[in-house]
């Protein structure tokens, strides 16, 4: 960051005292920007383009970024406080308003943490609808920050458009199954709350089978248009070891050439049975993670297809398993799986009675912006905006 | 700023399978206690650590570091070439406020001893716990978990952001909510709740506001301050 | 068809709403303006990002304590006549998150709702449906005498104030003005 | 060339145009006070309560047993049990909802209600079309406002309610079968005991006709 030697509020310590350089302090506040080359500016809470009430206060040199801070809290909605003076059953439906995209792999998340904390067993049909309604997550999260990145790169519409229609399709399925488009409140502990209506299945497969098509025409729109590349390429490059130290996860620490997916690390439910390849980049600008969740897509249809192929009939709950007077043996668990946005965990610690002692959310999309100032200084301010389009968060999971 | 607008051949994703990456067949499990303890006494001379069992079906134990060791500890947590725990997931704070447990005791005369029951105060304290993995060696997790020694005053706690950086928004949020003050913390202010906010809401013993005042479906506590908060309107009216 | 008619006309069929989304029902709300709902067929398709050129506030989600200086502050900068939607169960009344100490419970403390449009969230249709609503009011209302809209009355307010964040909590924790709640007496049961 | 993805984008978006017009598949606008969507059968929106019958009063299924009230995530149901008790559709005496309320404008629609209820009594209701300018009345909806026959169940989620119709005429069936039996040995047991005591003989019936007897009253 530049130097700026310019005024500094001089306040005497005590009138008559004798005075040496040690008596001058700098004010809170009166900082080094105010010699008037320096523009601060608060973007957010209410700005078009910060995906929500985020804000950042910047400051510019000219066009140019010489410091950003974030500034959380605007959705602070108090979830864990609210889930630790309610059963452990009824934290559920407010685990679908984490990520309001993803309410299924939130789901899934808590469900996961749940199980191991009381030693659940999820039956296979289970565990296939699972893997099914995560995966159709992932694609209409997916195509949603495809279309809001363009957006934020004034392409207003038509990405946006197509994405949101590709989305529509998606969440009729999800009100199908689970009666709700976003807040699918899906999952039980040890299984899924019901079974697929008669047909579902085949709507799901005529869905992943022209899915590619929209993947074909979404990619010929944009991922070789000069404008997306001359805003995306070069712009906010992550470095590997940044990444790693800053506990990046999802697709942007893919982008920048580590291979860690939890799918794939951790092989929980059953993605150990499928065949699936997880993209990486090189560079870690703004590009990469771009195209890493346009390729990431592309995965997720063959893990449908496999999915949709080998589904068994059979029971979808643990038998072992209760709705109501649910009290896990004391101790504590902490259960992982791979989000759209990232890493996304619960922590539970049990104490015995019907509500969890803690409840603790990790959440990718906070996390992943510890990098946000690194990645913005030194460019230009409306690529602030593309960068923290292209990490992907959602508020209702930044704040909880 | 690197140049803009040529070829995409400098950003192109290789679609080669193999460029992908690829199954961690059983990832590899982490060393105990009992395998790293001598090597990190030779290290960090002084230490103690130990074990916090978990009673949870298949749930890892965490281990317990005091706070004055517990910076070094982490450095050579990370940085130690079996261990390499380089990516750390999960930082929160828990809190563990005051209580009084029964304990039973022999007490009396040597040979005549009585099995009395006494109540003992357990101090409270915060707790913070960090989850960490290797995306090296891909293996963990380890949990780490640091105490203070009271709830009042003393809630200093070393900074492990000079460590891991995904600990800094994290032990934000910890010290925003739980009240936990991280020592060498780059930017310790509150992260959720607004500036000038006096509390620590996660904390147990945190009373939130009384703001019932159009409640028609009320329960329980709030049923109560409902009530409390109808009389005083009767009376005033 | 009288004046009063071909006024209110006009300003029901274009009723431009601030782009201003808090939280899960912002999602619904865009999905609304998508091809496959369409909010342009009731003129409402122009969001502006600015309050200064808005009509109608959708205060879509849930309003923390840290928000509502913003969210009041807004709503003062727009200029009258001016309308609010409540969309969803958070704007209403805080909702599910209703128990959680910085969650407000219901915009209404401090700036007067039109249309209250329940759900959690709600179907892009059912707010369509609260849009419609909204410009069958705005087409009733008339124009001079007791009834006319606040704005054209010479002491309406069109500014509110703004809360402060004390320790605890906002100062005041209502308007006392605009919220008035009823009195539901409840028997304390055992 | 520079300039050659722009044209292959916009390429793009002409044949999104024309093929809007031609392929249903692009999903063109649903006009929608008009024409609506087909409802999912699975679609939820508010609780409502299930009653039998005719009449909203004496039919309603809930038996004021607050589980649903509990186990409700945002604490949105306010249930006062009466006094006094009413036969249910198996002429078991049962108490009855005095105040049953439900604050739509908190309800988060996660159906956990209808998932806890043992009596199939509560159920999600498809009507979404709810905006009112009524904060406090038009919003907190009280037990007449809920109270629908199971025709509308039956309507609206017709996999569940045929299923639920078959399992309580079952339950009904096995009631009848058993207050039959009941009745039938103790009136052998009547007359087994006839010779020796009068008495018992005139008071026996009196328990077989009590539920029926009640419900007239009531």
């Amino acid at each position: 960051m530049p130097s700026h030697g310019g005024a500094t509020a001089k306040v005497p310590t005590e009138a008559g005292a004798p005075r040496g350089p040690d008596a001058y302090r700098l004010t809170a506040g009166d900082n080094e920007y105010d010699d008037g080359s320096l523009l601060e500016i608060s973007m957010g809470p209410q700005h078009p383009s910060t995906h929500g009430v985020f804000r950042m206060d910047v400051v510019l040199d000219g066009e140019t970024v010489v410091k950003l801070k974030p500034v959380f809290g605007y959705l602070h909605r108090n979830h864990e406080k609210i889930a630790e003076s309610a059963s452990y059953l009824a934290a559920m439906p407010y685990t679908d308003r984490l990520d309001y995209f993803c309410s299924l792999t939130n789901n899934w998340a808590y469900a996961l943490a749940v199980e191991k904390l009381a030693g659940l067993q999820v039956p296979e049909r289970a565990e296939f609808l699972r893997v099914i309604t995560a995966e159709l997550t992932r694609l209409q999260n997916h195509v949603c920050l495809a279309g809001f990145l363009m957006q934020d790169m004034g392409a207003s519409g038509t990405p946006l458009m197509y994405g949101f229609r590709e989305r529509e399709k998606i969440l009729d399925l999800f009100e199908a199954l689970t009666g709700a488009r976003m807040m699918c409140n899906y999952m039980r502990f040890g299984g899924c709350r019901c079974d697929t209506p008669p047909g579902w299945l085949e709507e799901v497969r005529k869905v992943v089978d022209r899915f590619p098509r929209f993947l074909d025409e979404f990619e010929n729109l944009l991922s070789s248009n000069e404008i997306l590349m001359a805003r995306t390429q070069g712009i906010g490059v992550l470095t590997r070891d940044l990444a790693i130290n800053a506990g990046i996860t999802g697709p942007v620490l893919r982008s920048c050439g580590v291979d860690y997916d939890l799918r794939k690390v951790d092989g929980y439910g059953l993605y150990p049975k499928f065949q699936f390849r997880v993209p990486l980049g090189d560079h870690g600008d703004t590009y990469d993670r771009y195209m890493m969740r346009i390729l990431e897509m592309r995965e997720s249809l063959g893990i449908l297809r496999q999915a949709l192929d080998a589904i068994p009939e059979g029971p979808i709950l643990d038998p072992k398993s209760k709705l109501r007077g649910f009290r896990p043996k004391p101790g504590e668990a902490y259960g992982r799986i791979e989000a759209p946005k990232g890493e996304l965990g619960f922590y539970l610690i049990s104490d015995g009675s019907p509500n969890p002692y803690r409840y603790r959310i990790r959440p990718p999309s906070l996390i992943n912006l510890t990098v946000l100032e690194d990645l913005c200084l030194g460019h230009n301010v409306a690529d602030t905006v593309t960068i923290l389009g292209s990490i992907d968060i959602v508020l209702g999971e930044v704040d909880r | 700023m690197a140049a803009t607008g040529d070829s995409a051949a400098g950003h192109r994703l290789n679609l080669d399978p193999n460029e992908f990456g690829t199954t961690s067949e059983s990832s590899a499990s982490v060393e105990t206690l009992e395998q790293i303890l001598p090597r990190m006494k030779v290290a960090i001379p002084g230490v103690t650590f130990e074990v916090v069992p978990n009673s949870a079906p298949g749930a890892e134990p965490s281990w317990l570091v005091d706070r004055e060791h517990a910076l070094s500890a982490a450095f050579f947590l990370r940085d130690d070439s079996t261990l390499r725990l380089d990516y750390c997931s999960n930082v929160t704070g828990v809190d563990w406020p005051e209580r009084t447990i029964k304990v039973k005791v022999r007490k009396g005369e040597p040979g005549a001893e009585k099995e009395v029951e006494e109540t003992r105060v357990v101090p409270g304290y915060l707790e913070v716990v960090y989850h960490l993995y290797s995306m090296a060696a891909k293996h963990g997790p380890v949990v780490l978990r640091v105490r203070t020694p009271g709830r009042g005053n003393d809630v200093s706690l070393p900074s492990l952001t000079p460590v891991w950086r995904s600990c800094e928004l994290q032990e934000r949020e910890v010290y925003d909510l739980f009240g936990v003050h991280f020592e060498n913390h780059p930017d310790l202010r509150r992260l959720l709740m607004w500036e000038g906010f006096k509390d620590h809401p996660m904390r147990k013993d945190y009373v939130p506001p009384d703001d019932y005042e159009y409640e028609p479906t009320p329960h329980d506590e709030i049923l109560e301050k409902a009530q409390a908060r109808l009389a005083r309107r009767e009376a005033s009216s | 068809m009288s004046l009063n008619e071909i006024y209110n006309w006009g300003r029901s069929n274009s009723v431009w709403p601030l782009q201003f989304g808090l939280a899960c029902c912002a999602i619904e709300m865009i999905a609304s303006t998508m091809a496959r709902y369409d909010m342009a067929r009731f003129g409402s398709e122009v969001f502006r990002p600015s309050p200064r050129q808005a009509d109608l506030m959708i205060v879509s989600g849930t309003v923390t304590k840290k928000m509502v200086p913003q969210i009041v502050r807004l709503y003062n900068q727009m200029a009258e006549p001016k309308y609010v939607i409540a969309m969803g169960a958070c704007a209403i009344s805080g909702g599910p998150f209703k128990q959680g100490y910085n969650v407000l419970k219901g915009i209404d403390r401090y700036i007067p709702v039109d249309i209250h449009l329940p759900g959690c969230p709600p179907k892009p249709e059912a707010l369509i449906h609260a849009l419609m609503s909204l410009q069958k009011m705005i087409a009733d209302q008339p124009l001079t005498g007791e009834g006319r809209p606040r704005h054209l009355k010479p002491e309406g307010a069109s500014e509110f104030p703004i809360p402060h964040q004390g320790e605890q909590d906002l100062e005041p924790p209502c308007n006392p003005h605009i919220w008035r709640p009823p009195a539901i007496p409840r028997p304390v049961t055992a | 060339m520079l300039g050659i993805g722009l044209i292959k984008g916009l390429a793009e978006t002409g044949r999104n145009f024309v093929g809007s017009y031609l392929d249903p598949d692009r999903l063109v606008t649903v006009e929608y006070p008009e024409e609506r969507l087909p409802v999912k059968e699975n679609f939820r929106q508010f609780p409502f309560l299930v009653f039998d019958g005719e009449k909203a009063d004496i039919g309603l299924r809930c038996v004021a047993c607050q589980i649903c009230e509990k186990e409700c995530p945002p604490q949105c149901i306010y249930i006062e049990k009466s006094k006094d008790k009413k036969p249910d559709h198996l002429g078991k005496p049962q108490f009855y909802p005095a105040v049953f309320d439900i604050d739509i404008s908190v309800c988060m629609s996660c159906q956990i209600c209808v998932e806890v209820c043992p009596f199939d009594a509560i159920k999600m209701d498809q009507q979404f079309e709810l905006s009112t300018a009524d904060r406090f009345r038009g919003l907190l909806l009280t037990r007449d406002r809920l109270a629908k026959p199971n025709s509308h169940f039956q309507a609206i989620h017709p996999r569940d309610a045929a299923e639920i119709d078959m399992r309580r005429v079952d339950e009904r069936a096995k009631a009848e079968a058993k207050a039959k039996a009941d009745a039938e040995a103790k009136a052998k047991q009547a007359t087994a005991a006839a010779p020796g005591a009068t008495k018992a003989v005139a008071s026996t019936p009196k328990p077989a006709a009590a539920p029926a007897n009640e419900g007239a009253i009531s």
